[in-house]
């Protein structure tokens, strides 16, 4: 079923300062193929990624194309080889409308002159053939995250390239465009495109891959180019290097008594006022499609945005949620669900972005920082979190995604939060981790911790959550007990088309 | 012609109307449109293109004619053809208007200082008085606070080095500070260091172009200890500046200015430009004022007579 | 909250600098005498052709989030070297090249140094202000430079049915620039790049010829602009324009040009160019004394994009909130570069 | 390339401006004669404790992302109130008070624009500029107001182990904020807002505070330095200090300051600050006329920025090649939100 080898990696290696980022890694991909690339956050998929796109050079070995050896010295170069990208952050500008966005870099032109009409035509083509409905002429700065996904991919497939790659596409996507991802890299496998794809989620990967190449701290570890004859535990066990039981490994707890709640709270991105009460050490969880308004819900309540009625209350006092400051005062923490933009401080320290939050309770009130001690916590939460970092002292931009994730989490550990709003915590974190991530929730949770935990990866949140409260189109469309979430309930009631209860 | 209720209006355009000179012109000038009852529009234009902006300004208020110190004399023509477009009377001040071929514009009447010749008499002030403090010629240096890229400033400060120098002094010992800004603290940051440089000469002329560079010269050597009697400063304008040196109970280094009259150049041009619009009676093409020695001794008394 | 109300208060947003204008406009031409007439409008829109024109290119420069704080300068740079030349050789079209040669040169020179050493424009274009400046002193010898070529002043102040050529010129630009911005791919990477260079780059989009063109381009109008104002003042003055890089920066502001990059349209800039331009000229009919000039002026632009913002701001709250991730527009986007 | 050669390349790129400065500073003291010597040191520190003063607190405006333009304006309203009030009152300390709390009122109320509206940082402090000014003008009535306080004048020139006041006032600037940068909350706040605002805000860090405090932190230091400065002229004039915003920024600049934020450090601060005074000093001890200056001060300014940038860019090729996804640091940020 597969054609010749359009794609190799010959020896490749990559080092930054006191990483060793790729060593040696060789592999190939056919054409009419999809290679999964897998392995821990920081394994090195995205240099991979970044070296054929033009974005790193390597310090040794080559890149083959259709047989030619070929090292790309500039994102143009790379495109003009037929290899199209979509990066694991979004790359867009939002003052543009989505057809720009679309076409950028590739407009439709007559003499230097755009031809408005052909861009339309072309942006409506690709955005129908996603399933989206989403208006050309949108600026692009008002859609949401997962919105802004789908053009990031569809920018990718408009370029008709012979090598796709996708850095981990669906880790903002939901159950629907998920769907339709896979549907179209059917598409292009059958048309004989190359295909490689980063994820860290398991089912996706073994429903969309012919193979699976698993890097392990930049080493080539091993591939599989079966994928029949293997087992998530086997994967699990190359990334990992050991074997992890039950990633999810739910532990059920006796709850407290009612912690927050939210009273008919309406604001921006809501539809219906929404009205929940948590109890105390409750894991709930949040699942929705893209754009259903959980962010928005958990910037409400965190008081990042004003919300225009209704009121929380915490312990049963009303709470002022004005300001995040003022959420923070009273216990919350938020995950933010745009890590670069909203959760990074991107040339601090990795240190530095633990301790900010801590540093400003407002309750502490020395001014003067306490070094030792700040540095004794940011050592012992990096080694908590297992943060994949040269030192503690490195900008946190250098980071692999997921290990800059973890770092977040570290900073609302290290200030003690005892209500955290996590947008999409796991957003590209990989197994391993995730599992560790999951047992800090529980940990939290047994200690009388309040969690609400929005994400789009169902099994996740039916692994994890006592909970789960259902959002569609800004409003709250069920709340099912962990007894009764099955998939197929949770869909329906996500579904904007599907019937209510 | 005259406005809708028949008032003569005049205009008073400055090339930089935040200095003190400036504003004391138009005080006179305002003065003289009381007196005569005609009406004073004071426009600032710090650059040609605001000339013209100003110009223009000056027609759609109906004027009938303006007195002009201009930002750069080279702007002669384009005033004079602005001027004819929208039917002005034009007069210059403190700075003669020249043309294409580089020579004054003669059918542009003129009241101004000469600048050399100011220049030329702050420079005898100060050699006179370095006679008299009986100064050893050959230790003593002379600072020229320069700001050459304004037309009168350089002529200002070459006609005192000229008079030094043709008193005796070698032209060896004059030193150029070049200024940044036209302020004290220009003079002061463009003195010091050049002060600084030769520790061997026991006495200093400072020169400048106005009263505030000869201060902020005066000011550095005080800085690095020379005392009032070893530094003779003579300014150009007579201003506030200087009178605040004057008044002080103990003598500075700032020893005179020569003092400039704002009065005959804003009072009586703006007179001169009312009885040509109303009179016909044109103006003479040329006016040279003269400049008067202000010291600690003298200066209420001018100050009085100026004011009056 | 219905469905159909974004577009309708996006709209009314984008009108904001034109709301305000209409406003101005309309006061002044009730509280000041002699403003509203034929003479002083002429007079109006030819005293804003020099900001005007170079507004056109530095709406590009801005949109690029870079800034040029040089054109003063060059403006005062041309000048004299056409001055020079014609002066020298009585070639009129000779001292008019070299004058667009040397604003050309000072552009390219900064889009060399800042897209290819990528340094922060803002530095750069400081220290070219500088260097500028001096060549022209250099260049005149300290003083202005008569030009003897009676021929040359007509391009300042002939007409064109009834309009004088530095109108015609700013016109031309206004409509050059703006079919530029919006109908052509080297506009719509302007604004690409000024979005996000990172996703520009990465698209394949030609950063860094864009940015070095951008700069060729606001060099060579501000050159432009130079040798008209030397056809109107007859001379090659070479510290005239002094802090002219302000007032064009501030005229795009106020027509609503993003200071972050990625946001402006032509009318916007023709409106701004037109707002300071009826301040300044009520403030001199109105024989404002000159110290309140100065409160004045800073109050009005203060005012200006302070009604701009909370506009703006009104419009978000209702229609937009939040769009972006942060409420703050001046944070929404990493400011300059680095 | 060994394990270890990135640490020390690292330290290398952080000594930058400091090379620069050695470098510099040696070939003056060979080159330049007079330079190197105590009189002509101790006037060389003298002439940069203006600039040096107020770049401490532009230092924490810029490592916040914001600018400000208004300080030349401050400096010489301080002044002149300071001196209208000891001259009306008598009172010396009066006038300081007073000299300070306008340059504070004037400090609150940019910060209060800038946090409060999201008013962008540049335009309102142009406005303020300008503002000021007039306001600095109409104080003293367009003159120089001088002070009939000779006690006063001690401040500027009196000496305390031999050290000129406005010089141990600088010294004390530079600890007080690099102290503040480096070992106070506040500090680090202000570097995480210039580093990416939306995500302090959402840390807790109350960014409209530490936006408005900064702002009156520079004025009021900026305040501090009018005053001194009218020590030392012993007037307050309402004209000094034009430009000297630029001159303050290209100190921070040169001493690797980003203007993208949140990058920062009171050494690279100092040093920026003796290279400007250096390369002035040596420029008016070598007698270089005028108009060569202008082309020599934005030639040093150019050079140091290129010179520092590539040193960068190839430690970074050496060492942390490509460190970023882009090999232009200029898009490292803000390519924030797409
Ligand atoms: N620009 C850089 N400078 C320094 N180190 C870097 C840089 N980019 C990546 N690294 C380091 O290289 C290693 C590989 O990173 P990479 O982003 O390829 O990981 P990844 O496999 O994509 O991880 P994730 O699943 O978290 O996205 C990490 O240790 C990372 O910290
Ligand atoms: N600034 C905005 N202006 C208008 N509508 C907005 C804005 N921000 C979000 N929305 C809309 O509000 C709704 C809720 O978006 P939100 O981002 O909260 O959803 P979500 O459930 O978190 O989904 P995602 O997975 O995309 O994050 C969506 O319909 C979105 O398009
Ligand atoms: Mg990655
Ligand atoms: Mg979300």
């Amino acid at each position: 079923m597969s054609g010749d080898i359009l794609l190799a990696y010959e020896g490749v290696g990559k080092r930054f300062p006191g990483v060793v980022a790729l060593d040696a890694v060789s592999f190939s991909v056919r054409a009419g193929e999809v290679r999964a690339l897998m392995g821990e956050n920081g394994a090195g998929k995205s240099t991979l990624l970044k070296i054929l796109a033009g974005e790193h050079r390597p310090d040794s070995g080559a890149i083959t194309i259709g047989g030619e050896d070929r090292i790309f010295v500039s994102p143009r170069d790379s495109q003009a080889a037929g290899i199209a990208i979509i990066h694991q952050e979004l790359h867009l500008a939002p003052d543009m409308s989505v057809a720009e966005n679309l076409l950028l870099g590739a407009f439709p032109a007559c003499a230097g002159f755009i031809r408005r009409g052909a861009m339309r035509a072309r942006a409506a083509g690709i955005l129908a053939r996603l399933g989206e409905d989403i208006d050309p002429d949108a600026r692009l700065g008002d859609l949401s995250i997962g919105k802004r996904q789908m053009v990031e991919i569809g920018k990718a497939l408009l370029r008709d390239a012979r090598i796709i790659a996708f850095d981990e596409p669906t880790s903002s996507l939901s159950a629907r465009e998920t769907e339709t991802l896979k549907r179209i890299i059917g598409e292009l496998r059958a048309d004989g495109r190359a295909i490689l794809y980063v994820s860290h989620r398991m089912e996706e990967v073994f429903a969309l891959a012919d193979s699976v190449t698993v890097l392990r701290d930049g080493r080539h570890v091993a591939d599989y180019l079966d994928m029949t004859r293997l087992t998530q535990d086997q994967l699990i066990a190359a990334m990992a290097g050991r074997t992890i039981a039950d990633i999810y490994d739910y532990r059920p707890r006796p709850l407290g008594d009612v912690h927050v709640e939210i009273d008919a709270i309406e604001g921006p991105g809501l539809s219906a006022p929404v009205t929940l009460s948590i109890r105390r050490g409750e894991i709930l969880g949040m699942f929705g499609l893209v754009g259903a308004g959980r962010s928005e819900l958990l910037k409400l309540i965190y008081g990042a945005e004003r919300p225009t009625a209704g009121s929380i209350r915490l312990d049963g006092g009303r709470l002022d949620a004005s300001s995040p400051r003022r959420a923070i005062a009273a216990g919350f923490a938020l995950c933010p669900e745009d890590r670069k933009g909203e959760g990074i401080v991107p040339l601090a320290a990795v240190a530095e972005n633990i301790a900010i939050a801590r540093r400003n309770l407002a309750d502490r009130r020395a001014p003067f920082i306490d070094r030792p001690a700040e540095t004794r916590e940011a050592g012992e939460m990096i080694g908590l979190m297992r943060v994949k970092t040269a030192s503690p002292a490195t900008a946190i931009a250098t980071l692999s995604g997921g290990n800059q994730q973890k770092a977040i989490i570290a900073r609302w550990l290290a200030a003690d939060a005892r209500i955290l709003l996590m947008d999409e915590p796991t957003r590209g974190i990989d197994v391993g981790a995730r599992s560790e991530i999951y047992a800090h929730i529980y940990r939290l949770a047994e200690a009388g911790r309040t969690i609400l935990f929005a994400s789009s990866d169902m099994p996740e949140v039916m692994g994890i959550a006592d909970r789960i409260v259902v959002m569609r189109d800004g409003a709250i469309s069920g709340v099912l007990a962990r007894a009764e979430a099955t998939a197929e309930r949770l869909l329906r009631l996500a579904l904007p088309d599907a019937a209510p209860r | 012609g005259p406005s809708r209720d028949g008032r003569v209006r005049i205009g008073f355009v400055v090339k930089q109307p935040e200095e003190q000179w400036f504003q004391s012109e138009w005080r006179f000038a305002g003065m003289a449109a009381r007196d005569k009852g005609f009406e004073l529009i004071r426009i600032g234009a710090a650059d040609g293109d605001r000339v013209l902006t100003a110009i223009d300004n000056l027609a759609a208020k109906n004027a009938s004619g303006f007195v002009i110190c201009a930002p750069d004399p080279r702007l002669g023509t384009a005033i004079e053809q602005r001027a004819r477009v929208n039917d002005l009377k034009v007069m210059s001040v403190d700075d003669r208007l020249i043309g294409p071929d580089g020579k004054p514009i003669d059918s542009i009447p003129h009241v101004g200082i000469s600048a050399l010749a100011i220049g030329r008499m702050a420079g005898e002030t100060a050699i006179a008085e370095a006679r008299r403090r009986e100064w050893d010629i050959g230790r003593t240096g002379v600072l020229r606070i320069a700001y050459d890229s304004l037309e009168t400033g350089r002529d200002r400060t070459m006609g005192a080095r000229g008079a030094i120098i043709a008193a005796g002094l070698p032209p060896a010992h004059v030193f150029d500070a070049p200024q940044r800004t036209t302020d004290t603290e220009g003079g002061f940051t463009a003195a010091d260091p050049v002060l600084t440089r030769h520790p061997d000469l026991r006495h200093w002329i400072v020169t400048g172009l106005n009263d505030e560079a000869v201060l902020g010269g005066v000011r550095a050597a005080e800085g690095l200890g020379l005392r009032a009697d070893s530094v003779i400063g003579v300014g150009i304008g007579g201003s506030g500046t200087a009178e605040a040196e004057f008044a002080k109970r103990q003598p500075t280094g700032f020893f005179a200015s020569i003092l400039l009259s704002p009065r005959k150049h804003g009072y009586d041009t703006s007179v001169a430009m009312y009885e040509w619009i109303v009179r016909g009676s044109r103006p003479p093409s040329l006016v040279y004022t003269d400049g008067k020695l202000m010291t600690r001794d003298n200066y209420r008394r001018l100050l009085a007579e100026e004011a009056a | 909250m219905a469905q159909s109300s974004p577009p309708l208060l996006r709209r009314l947003g984008a009108a904001g600098p034109l709301l305000i204008f209409v406003v101005l406009f309309a006061l002044l031409s009730v509280f000041v005498p002699d403003f509203f007439g034929v003479r002083n409008m002429r007079g109006l829109v030819l005293s804003v052709t020099l900001v005007g024109t170079i507004a056109t290119t530095m709406m590009l420069v801005l949109a690029l989030r870079e800034v040029d704080l040089s054109v003063g300068s060059i403006t005062a740079l041309s000048g004299v070297v056409c001055a020079v030349v014609i002066a020298s050789t009585g070639s009129v079209a000779g001292g008019v090249l070299a004058g667009l040669a040397a604003g050309g040169a000072v552009g390219l020179v900064n889009g060399l140094v800042i897209a290819r050493l990528k340094v922060n424009s803002l530095i750069v274009t400081l220290a070219m202000m500088e260097i500028v400046r001096g060549l022209a002193f250099l260049a005149s010898g300290g003083e202005a430079v008569s030009i003897p070529a009676e021929r040359f002043y007509e391009l300042g102040s002939g007409t064109l049915l009834g309009i004088n050529y530095p109108i015609w010129i700013m016109i031309a630009c206004f409509m050059l620039f703006g079919v530029l911005l919006n109908r052509t791919v080297f506009g719509r990477n302007i604004l690409a790049i000024g979005g996000n260079p990172e996703a520009a780059r990465l698209a394949g989009v030609p950063v860094d010829s864009v940015r070095i063109t951008v700069f060729c381009l606001q060099g060579l109008i501000a050159g432009l602009a130079g040798i008209v104002l030397a056809a109107r003042i007859t001379s090659g003055q070479p510290n005239t324009s002094l802090g002219l890089e302000l007032a064009v920066i501030s005229a795009c502001v106020l027509g609503g040009v993003s200071l972050a990059g990625g946001v402006a349209t032509i009318t916007g800039v023709v409106i701004g160019v037109f707002i300071m331009g009826a301040a300044q000229n009520a403030l001199n009919l109105l024989d404002v004394p000159t110290f309140y000039q100065y409160v004045v002026r800073g109050g009005i632009l203060l005012a200006a994009v302070i009604f701009d913002r909370l506009r703006q701001a009104g419009g978000l709250r209702l229609a937009r909130r939040a769009a972006s991730p942060s409420p703050s527009q001046s944070s929404e986007k990493g400011s300059a570069t680095a």
